[in-house]
């Protein structure tokens, strides 16, 4: 186990209309990513639940990514511009927890960025394996194991 | 049984020194305004002065979290995994008070009622309490209005009292407390003539216990019940620092193909505890609430155990953020004159 | 509200006739300018082209002497000074990684949130309100006023108004009684870079600007940057050698402008510096 | 009789007001929440530093009814909640009357929301200079440090939810921690579940805590993640502006500017 | 208990050819609660639909994943394919095993796991979808278009035409919009005003056309087919019913000295005006902003010299609510004015021209009555430049894009002035000539070689003045990038072409989105170039993009004929995947504590009170209500409730979080 090579488990949290369809545009374009990254769809970013955020970690994931709509290009109008107020929030708050901001990407990749996605990805991939698995985060998360371990 | 003994001050290092040889010791610990029982590594770093821990010693025993299985799902099956408690370490309690000890009894009788809880069982059979009388109280104390007192044995393994001398006076109250003694005999010397009585806290009887059962059951329909918990804000701390509560709660945590079956501590303050999935609560209001709190300690719990559910330690008055102290409220229901045509709304 | 001043090598060494008037009419208006205490060069001639983290720092250490003398304004006369300290601002206070190795090579915190004046920011702010009283001797002559690049550019970080044609030396050369021409060349490049290298451009470049001037009427030239004024008045002789004519046109900082309007002893303004005399009936 | 207590006297013996909510004087030198209903009840009624929790959770708790008007003593950040509350629709203009004593002990009877609202808004939330304090020092540390101080202050939760039951803000009737399909909050006080507990309390007050402390004054366990809502008020601050309880303003959190700023997103 | 169906699509060799397909097809099955899991060759084609529908029926699915393509791409035909069979089409899911795996990794272990995960993924996720039933709404069959330009025209012209109402709002006193005031159109160089004046007659006397000049829509509620349009009919202070258009009162009117909009300030009208002779409606409005009696009080000439008595003073201005079943905006454009240009002299210049004043110049109608002469004094000009991209393409000036009108028009210009100025001297700048389009290329290359105009391929760095020559400084890049000077008579500037002031403002009121420089998004840049992202408006002209008149007419044309299918039909459905606020039984009643902190998050303002009574009518509780004609399903709300009350059905919190616990699943 401890000669596997780490690959870091992360999750993407996207919009159905821009960051969705830019993956699919990458795949159209067939731009090769690292297969690290696994999309849920949300209709809009501002669907997105910080929770989740939280969930994904507690569930083990490495990394996450966010991303929409740019500005003014919400198909909605405007979730993207609260979703931007709630991260910004959120953010640091994670960060004044002690809660590492450097494994989540936040990020906005249009309809027609298929690049700047599968570069989003590579990018984010490469950070978290340099910046290993998250095991402060897991240890709390899995604090049963040790526990029943121990007993 | 009790055998009485000298301990000069200066032995109490040696005992605990000759107890974490071979046990885990937990003990009161200080920080900041909270004391509480955490595991200890030396006695220097045991609280000093403290009338109550904030956290009663149950903690130790019945877990905030207890992990009663961790399950996997393999090929199509699952495989359960029971603690090994085999590997539940020998442990003592260091300091507690008697009002603690004497609310051990009650968990006791809780788990083993109708079913033998192996878990809490197993660390009960693990562990031996060595109590502290108390010299001072405060004015949330009530042990002495609930059958318990500052110098009561029943629960401890041993009880110290300290002396004017700065010695102690040691009770050995049962065979788990011979056995400490015989770990380690010649620090128990013979007992001075000082009396255990002058060295303890005087503490006031304010009500009868058993006075207080028998109104209790006529005061269902009381004012009391709405008037006193009007403050109350439903919050779980008075049962969260309580000795003798035993409410809890079972939960699954799944992550994936695996997961835990634990049990966490639960209080009927919370409107949550009754509330159906159909969205019918049965109690309603608060008011039900801290009437089922008091009914249970102090009579259905006599009646069904023999005693109450409350050793008078004031914690829930303590720990209350509206000010809801248990020893004013008991002493208003006796002397409640409220008819008892009176309904709760 | 103390205004901080930063002077800068060229109003102690090559113009100290900027210097000169500068104070000359602060005193004359009662404005207090408090020097930045030990402060250092800006780094504004090599440094930015061989070592991006000293032109960085150099300015960086102005700003924090400036905060630390609780100076919440600095007042910068020199153009290349005002626009490198700016562009710094600009750099490190969008850029926290920045502000950190910053902070590490100052060895103490970067604190760089003054207010960069420039020598026209000061005078529309400070000095117009002031004037209209205090004229004693109005300058009725047609003038140029010539801005250069340093102060306008790049516009977006130094925020200038009107950065092709701008307004605010006319605006005061009117206060002060002078016909401010409408001309071309307000903000074309006198050559400064190439100074010292390549004289034949130099002499090329501020000829066109003296060339266009002339051509409209202006008596004289108002400038606020060293660099301007050196290259069109100390190299007016290759100037004229260049384009085989011959210019009657002085050059004067507009603080001078100001400071003969006020009624102050030439002498005070610097203004018997020049290489180009100053025609005094001006 | 003083100010206040005279006011609350008159306004049950005229029947102006049926309870007034305030604080007397508890057990152990401390002081407790009252309802009274009757005139002469009123001398008892205290105000002082020991005020601290926040009375204004009653308003909206359904144990306390009346036929008629509810008067309370108001400390500011009690007046603040008041406003916040009337901001989310919980309570109405017709059936409070705040007897409001402001920081200097000026009393000052409020019988409308607009009039308070006008008051509030003249207020600012400063938070206090030992929580700036105790805040710039968890912020200077390094993010392994501060992960390990929360999961050090935040493992000892028990999840009493005193903090809850105490915050005026807190009014949901049905709490995400006891939302079970999905389950987004562990039940058990472990670390993890505690974690994700206090995150969602601070996001859940993000914009709309009034910083009165009294979570963290409720909090049997002397657990300090009031730092958790005060460094978003600060951080709000730098980022938005800042906020304060208005009926006019639009809430942080569920508003936006197409101009808000971040140097995060790529 | 949950049958769930997974289908694994090998897309021909497209999934397969990275991703062991069987073997995902085998995980799967072990996956709880799947009891059928299968791969094919093509899952969309009628086969592979076939394996779905008999599976469906045979195994009696509660829920099918279909592991295949985007579903943006084939979503509705395997939704289709499991109502056929019964199943409710909100229980199939897919996941995307093409654009988001076979196609951006390499063949190996790594991506038939990630396969695996993401099918596991929407395994769960289809666990807990709910049959949903689309929502029908009535539909109003009257179009609201808005601006009158040619594209407007256009689109007006074929709703009515297909048999529907239409109401076309325009702001200006007459329609004609820009087309209006130009001279000649490229690359024909037919007359502007002879093509565009019959179109606009037809629109004033169609009988399905209701037509609101000098008015503007200042409100928009409600949703596709049940709009509520507010347009405020600003006050004419002429009584259009009376007025016979005989405009001797513009002769009469002391206020001569306006500049005129429709001559881009290159001419004069009066207070009283009709902006231009073939003015639809013609007749005259009062322009109170001007106005001696508006101003002081006094005058009154042109009610004295009104020989119908049309004039009033006194008409307010009317607000008028009108039911609409979609929109077509066709606002247009604007051009930057010669002031947005530093380097060109901020405007200062009077012989420094626009496009569109160059138009009005050449223009028989236009105020040198079609002689190309220099406003400042009149004369003939020699030597004339013209400068393209002034302004566009330029992220300097923050205008990134092209224009796209401009190199067409300014060859059609520089063709003009040499056909008016025989012995004159033209220049053109540019940096590409982007001439793509029916004859369009061989229109400029007439333009340099048949007319000699020349084309400098550079930029131009400044122009000023000098005695009374206007110099030119630029580079020719194509001859050694030697720097040139030309002293020139006239300037013209391409400027760029911009969005309508008020563009903003106007797409909050419509609820539509809009790019960064305030043009109207389409809903898709390809496949939907006409609808808008809010259901039931559409886009016309250049209000989206800029464009040509060609292509604002197919674009016209092409919203028309979405306006008439939506009017097609009395009633339409649209897909439920709205948010909801739960609702439970006494007491409770719902979660939602009536906070509305979701109100003004919602983007379409869906969110409405909902006063929950007892029995005797007494108001127990207010909560929130999602309005299911308004909402469109963005979820912000949904992030947004604290004790989250609101759900979103297709996203709901349980499938979503399911996804994320199922993706991060450890083997």
């Amino acid at each position: 186990m401890e000669n596997k090579i780490f690959e870091p488990k992360i999750v993407a949290f996207v919009c159905n209309w821009c960051t969705y369809a830019g993956a699919d545009l990458t795949g159209t374009s067939r731009i090769k990513y690292a297969p690290n990254v696994k999309i849920v769809r949300f209709p809009c970013t501002g669907r997105i639940d910080f929770m989740l955020l939280l969930k994904a970690f507690g569930e083990g994931a490495d990394g996450i990514i966010v991303s929409g709509c740019h500005p003014n290009d919400c198909h909605y109008t405007s979730g993207n511009f609260h979703a931007r107020r709630r991260w910004i929030s959120f953010r640091s708050l994670l960060d004044f927890l002690g809660i590492d901001t450097g494994r989540i990407t936040f990020s906005w990749v249009s309809a027609a960025e298929g690049a700047k996605w599968a570069a989003l990805v590579n990018d984010t991939v490469s950070r978290i394996k340099e910046l290993g698995p998250y095991t402060d985060y897991e240890k709390v998360a899995r604090y049963y194991e040790e526990e029943v371990n121990h007993e | 049984m009790i055998e009485s003994y000298l301990l000069q001050s200066s032995s109490l290092t040696k005992l605990f020194n000759k107890l974490i040889e071979t046990r885990h010791i937990y003990a009161p610990v200080k920080k900041g305004m909270v004391t509480s029982f955490n595991r200890v590594e030396s006695l220097e770093e045991v609280a000093k002065d403290y009338i109550q821990t904030t956290i009663s010693a149950k903690s130790i025993l019945f877990l905030r979290n207890e992990i009663l299985f961790h399950y996997k799902q393999e090929n199509g099956d699952v495989k359960i995994m029971e603690p090994d408690l085999q590997r539940i370490p020998e442990l003592v309690i260091w300091g507690c008070r008697p009002c603690d000890a004497k609310s051990f009894k009650s968990l006791h009788s809780v788990f083993n009622w109708d079913y033998k809880d192996i878990i809490y069982s197993s660390r009960e059979a693990r562990s031996a309490i060595i109590s502290f009388s108390c010299n001072q109280a405060d004015e949330y104390c009530f042990c002495t209005s609930a059958g318990s007192g500052p110098g009561h044995t029943e629960g401890s393994d041993i009880l110290l009292t300290k002396l004017k001398s700065g010695d102690y006076l040691a009770e050995i109250l049962t065979e788990k407390g011979q056995l400490i003694r015989d770990m380690i005999p010649a620090i128990f010397e013979t007992p001075s003539s000082e009396s255990k009585e002058d060295n303890l806290a005087r503490i006031p009887i304010v009500f009868d216990t058993a006075g207080l059962k028998q109104k209790l059951e006529q005061a269902w329909n009381s004012e009391l019940w709405i008037t006193q918990s009007m403050r109350c804000l439903g919050c779980g701390a008075c049962a969260f620092v309580c000795p003798s509560c035993s409410c809890f709660d079972i939960q699954d945590e799944k992550h994936g193909k695996e997961g835990v079956r634990s049990r966490c501590w639960d209080s009927c303050g919370f409107s949550l505890f009754t509330r159906h999935t159909s969205g019918h609560n049965p109690r309603e209001t608060q008011a039900e609430r801290w009437r089922q709190r008091i009914m249970h300690k102090f009579s259905y719990l006599p009646d069904q155990q023999g005693f109450t559910g409350c050793t008078g330690c004031g914690r829930c008055s303590r720990a209350c953020p509206a000010d809801m102290n248990i020893r004013e409220h008991l002493a208003a229901l006796i002397n409640d004159s409220t008819s008892p045509e009176n309904r709760v709304a | 509200m103390n205004i901080g001043f930063y002077p800068g090598c060229s109003m102690q060494g090559s113009s100290p006739e900027y210097n000169e008037s500068v104070q000359a009419i602060c005193s004359a208006l009662g404005i207090s300018l408090i020097e930045v205490s030990d402060w250092n060069c800006c780094g504004a001639t090599a440094a930015h082209n061989l070592n991006r983290e000293l032109s960085l720092a150099l300015p960086a250490r102005i700003l924090a002497h400036a905060a630390a003398d609780g100076l919440e304004e600095v007042l910068v006369p020199c153009a290349a000074c005002y626009n490198r300290l700016k562009m710094v601002q600009h750099e490190i206070g969008a850029d926290r990684k920045l502000q950190d190795s910053i902070s590490e090579i100052l060895d103490e915190p970067y604190q760089g949130n003054a207010r960069i004046l420039s020598i026209l920011d000061f005078l529309e702010r400070d000095v117009e309100p002031l004037l209209a009283e205090k004229i004693m001797k109005p300058l009725k002559q047609k003038i140029a006023c010539y801005y250069g690049c340093l102060l306008v550019r790049p516009q977006n970080i130094l925020d200038a108004k009107r950065h092709e044609d701008p307004q605010s030396m006319d605006h005061i050369m009117q206060l002060l009684g002078a016909e401010a021409i409408d001309w071309a060349f307000k903000t074309e490049c006198c050559g400064a870079g190439l100074s010292v290298s390549k004289t034949g451009v130099v002499a090329e470049l501020s000829g066109r600007i003296l060339d266009d001037a002339a051509h409209r009427g202006a008596k004289a030239i108002i400038v606020a940057c060293p660099m301007c004024h050196s290259n069109l008045d100390m190299r007016r002789k290759a100037i004229e050698q260049h384009r085989n004519k011959d210019f009657d046109l002085p050059v004067m900082y507009i603080t001078q402008a100001i400071g003969l309007a006020l009624g102050i002893d030439p002498v005070k303004l610097g203004l018997k510096r020049h290489f180009v005399p100053v025609n005094l009936e001006l | 009789m003083n100010e206040y207590q005279t006011i609350a006297a008159g306004l049950l013996s005229s029947g102006t007001a049926a309870m007034v909510i305030g604080y007397s004087e508890g057990s152990a030198k401390r002081v407790r929440p009252v309802f009274f209903t009757r005139p002469e009840e009123a001398s008892t009624l205290v105000f002082d530093s020991r005020c601290v929790q926040n009375i204004a959770v009653y308003l909206t708790k359904k144990e306390i009814r009346t036929e008629g008007k509810i008067a309370i003593i108001a400390s500011l950040p009690v007046m603040r909640s008041i406003i916040q509350l009337a901001s989310e629709h919980q309570l109405s203009e017709e059936k409070i009357i705040v007897i409001g004593i402001t920081p200097s002990g000026e009393v000052k009877q409020f019988n409308g929301f607009d009039a308070l609202d006008a008051y509030v808004s003249s207020t600012t939330i400063e938070i206090e200079a030992r929580y700036r304090e105790k805040i710039e020092q968890v912020e200077k540390m390094t993010l392994t440090e501060r992960w390990n101080f929360w999961k050090n202050e935040l493992s000892a939760c028990f999840k009493c939810y005193a903090c809850r039951a105490a915050c005026p803000m807190c009014y949901c009737t049905r709490c995400t921690v006891e939302m079970n399909q999905p389950q987004w909050i562990p039940v058990p006080s472990h670390t993890l579940g505690n974690f994700e507990w206090h995150i969602m309390r601070a996001m859940h007050l993000a914009g709309r805590c009034v910083d009165c402390n009294a979570c963290a004054e409720a909090c049997p366990l002397g657990i300090p993640f009031n730092l958790l809502t005060k460094q978003m008020i600060l951080q709000f601050k730098k980022d938005f502006g800042g906020y304060n309880p208005s009926l006019k303003g639009l809430n942080i959190l569920s508003s936006y500017l197409p101009d808000d700023k971040e140097n995060f997103i790529q | 208990m949950a049958r769930i169906g997974v289908f694994v699509c090998h897309c021909g060799e497209n999934i397969s050819a990275t991703v062991e397909c069987d073997k995902v097809a085998q995980a799967a099955a072990g996956f709880p609660g799947v009891v059928h899991s299968i791969d094919y060759k093509y899952m969309c084609s009628d086969p592979g639909q076939n394996m779905i529908r008999e599976a469906i029926r045979e195994k009696n699915l509660t829920g099918v994943v279909v592991a295949s393509c985007s579903p943006r791409m084939h979503e509705p035909t395997f939704r289709q394919a499991c109502s056929e069979a019964g199943l409710n089409p909100f229980l199939c899911e897919m996941a995307n095993l093409r654009e988001h795996c076979s196609w951006v990794h390499e063949k190996g272990e790594a991506t038939t796991k990630k396969a695996i995960d993401l099918v596991r993924m929407m395994v769960e996720k289809v666990k807990r979808n709910q049959p949903l039933y689309p929502i029908r709404v009535p539909v109003t069959k009257t179009a609201l278009v808005v601006g009158g330009g040619i594209a407007g025209i256009q689109a007006a012209l074929d709703i009515a035409n297909g048999g529907n109402k239409v109401i076309m709002v325009e702001r200006e006193p007459s329609i004609g919009g820009h087309m209006s005031q130009l001279s000649e159109t490229f690359p024909t160089l037919d007359c502007s005003q002879c093509i565009l004046t019959p179109r606009m007659v037809e629109v004033a006397q169609h009988p399905n056309i209701t037509l609101y000049t000098y008015a503007e829509l200042i409100g928009l509620d409600g949703f596709i087919g049940n709009f509520k349009a507010k347009i405020r009919k600003k006050a004419k202070s002429v009584d259009e019913k009376i007025c016979t258009g005989c405009a001797l009162c513009t002769t009469k009117c002391p206020q001569k000295k306006i500049p005129s909009e429709f001559n881009e300030g290159l001419g004069k009208r009066t207070a009283i005006y009709v902006p231009f002779p073939q003015a639809v409606p013609n007749k005259p409005v009062i322009d109170k902003d001007h106005c001696t009696y508006y101003k002081t009080g006094k005058c009154k000439i042109c009610e004295k010299v009104c020989p119908a008595q049309a004039i009033r003073f006194d008409q307010p201005d009317e607000i008028v609510e009108v039911a609409v079943g979609a929109v077509v905006i066709a606002t247009g454009f604007t051009i930057h004015q010669t002031g947005f240009f530093p380097e060109y002299g901020y405007g200062r210049y009077p012989d420094v021209l626009t496009g569109l004043q160059f138009e009005r110049l050449a223009s028989a109608s236009g105020p040198t009555l079609g002689e190309i002469r220099r406003p400042s004094d009149g004369k003939i000009p020699e030597t004339i430049v013209f400068i393209s991209c002034a302004g566009s393409r330029d992220p300097a000036k923050g205008i990134e894009y092209c224009s796209k009108i401009c190199c067409m028009y300014i060859a059609k210009h520089a063709m003009l002035y040499q056909h008016k100025v025989h012995h004159g001297k033209s220049y053109v700048f540019y940096m590409d000539i982007r001439a793509g389009g029916k004859m369009y290329e061989e229109f400029v290359r007439r333009a340099i070689t048949e007319d000699q105009v020349n084309y400098v391929r550079g930029r131009v760095s400044k122009i000023y003045e000098r005695d009374g020559k206007l110099i030119v400084k630029g580079v020719d890049t194509l001859m050694g990038a030697e720097a040139v000077e030309i002293e020139a008579d006239m300037v013209v500037l391409a400027t760029a072409g911009i969005a309508n002031p008020g563009a903003e403002e106007l797409a909050q009121t419509l609820h539509v989105s809009y790019d960064g420089h305030h043009f109207f998004s389409e809903a898709h840049p390809k496949l939907r170039p006409v609808e808008t992202n809010t259901a039931g408006i559409f886009l016309a002209g250049a209000c989206q993009a800029l464009k040509d008149i060609p292509e604002s007419v197919a674009q016209a044309s092409g919203a028309a004929g979405k306006v008439n299918i939506l009017f097609s039909k009395s009633e339409l459905t649209r897909e439920p995947l709205i948010a909801v606020v739960n609702r439970s039984a006494p007491p409770e009643y719902s979660t939602c504590v009536g906070c509305f902190l979701c109100q003004p998050a919602c983007p379409y303002q869906a969110i409405e009170k909902e006063e929950i009574k007892d029995r005797s009518g007494k108001v127990i509780k207010t909560v929130a209500r999602v309005n299911p004609g308004l909402c469109q399903g963005c979820g912000t709300c949904v992030a947004f409730c604290r004790s989250k009350s609101i759900d979103i059905q297709g996203y709901t919190h349980e499938q979503v979080l399911a996804e994320v616990m199922a993706v991060l699943e450890n083997d």
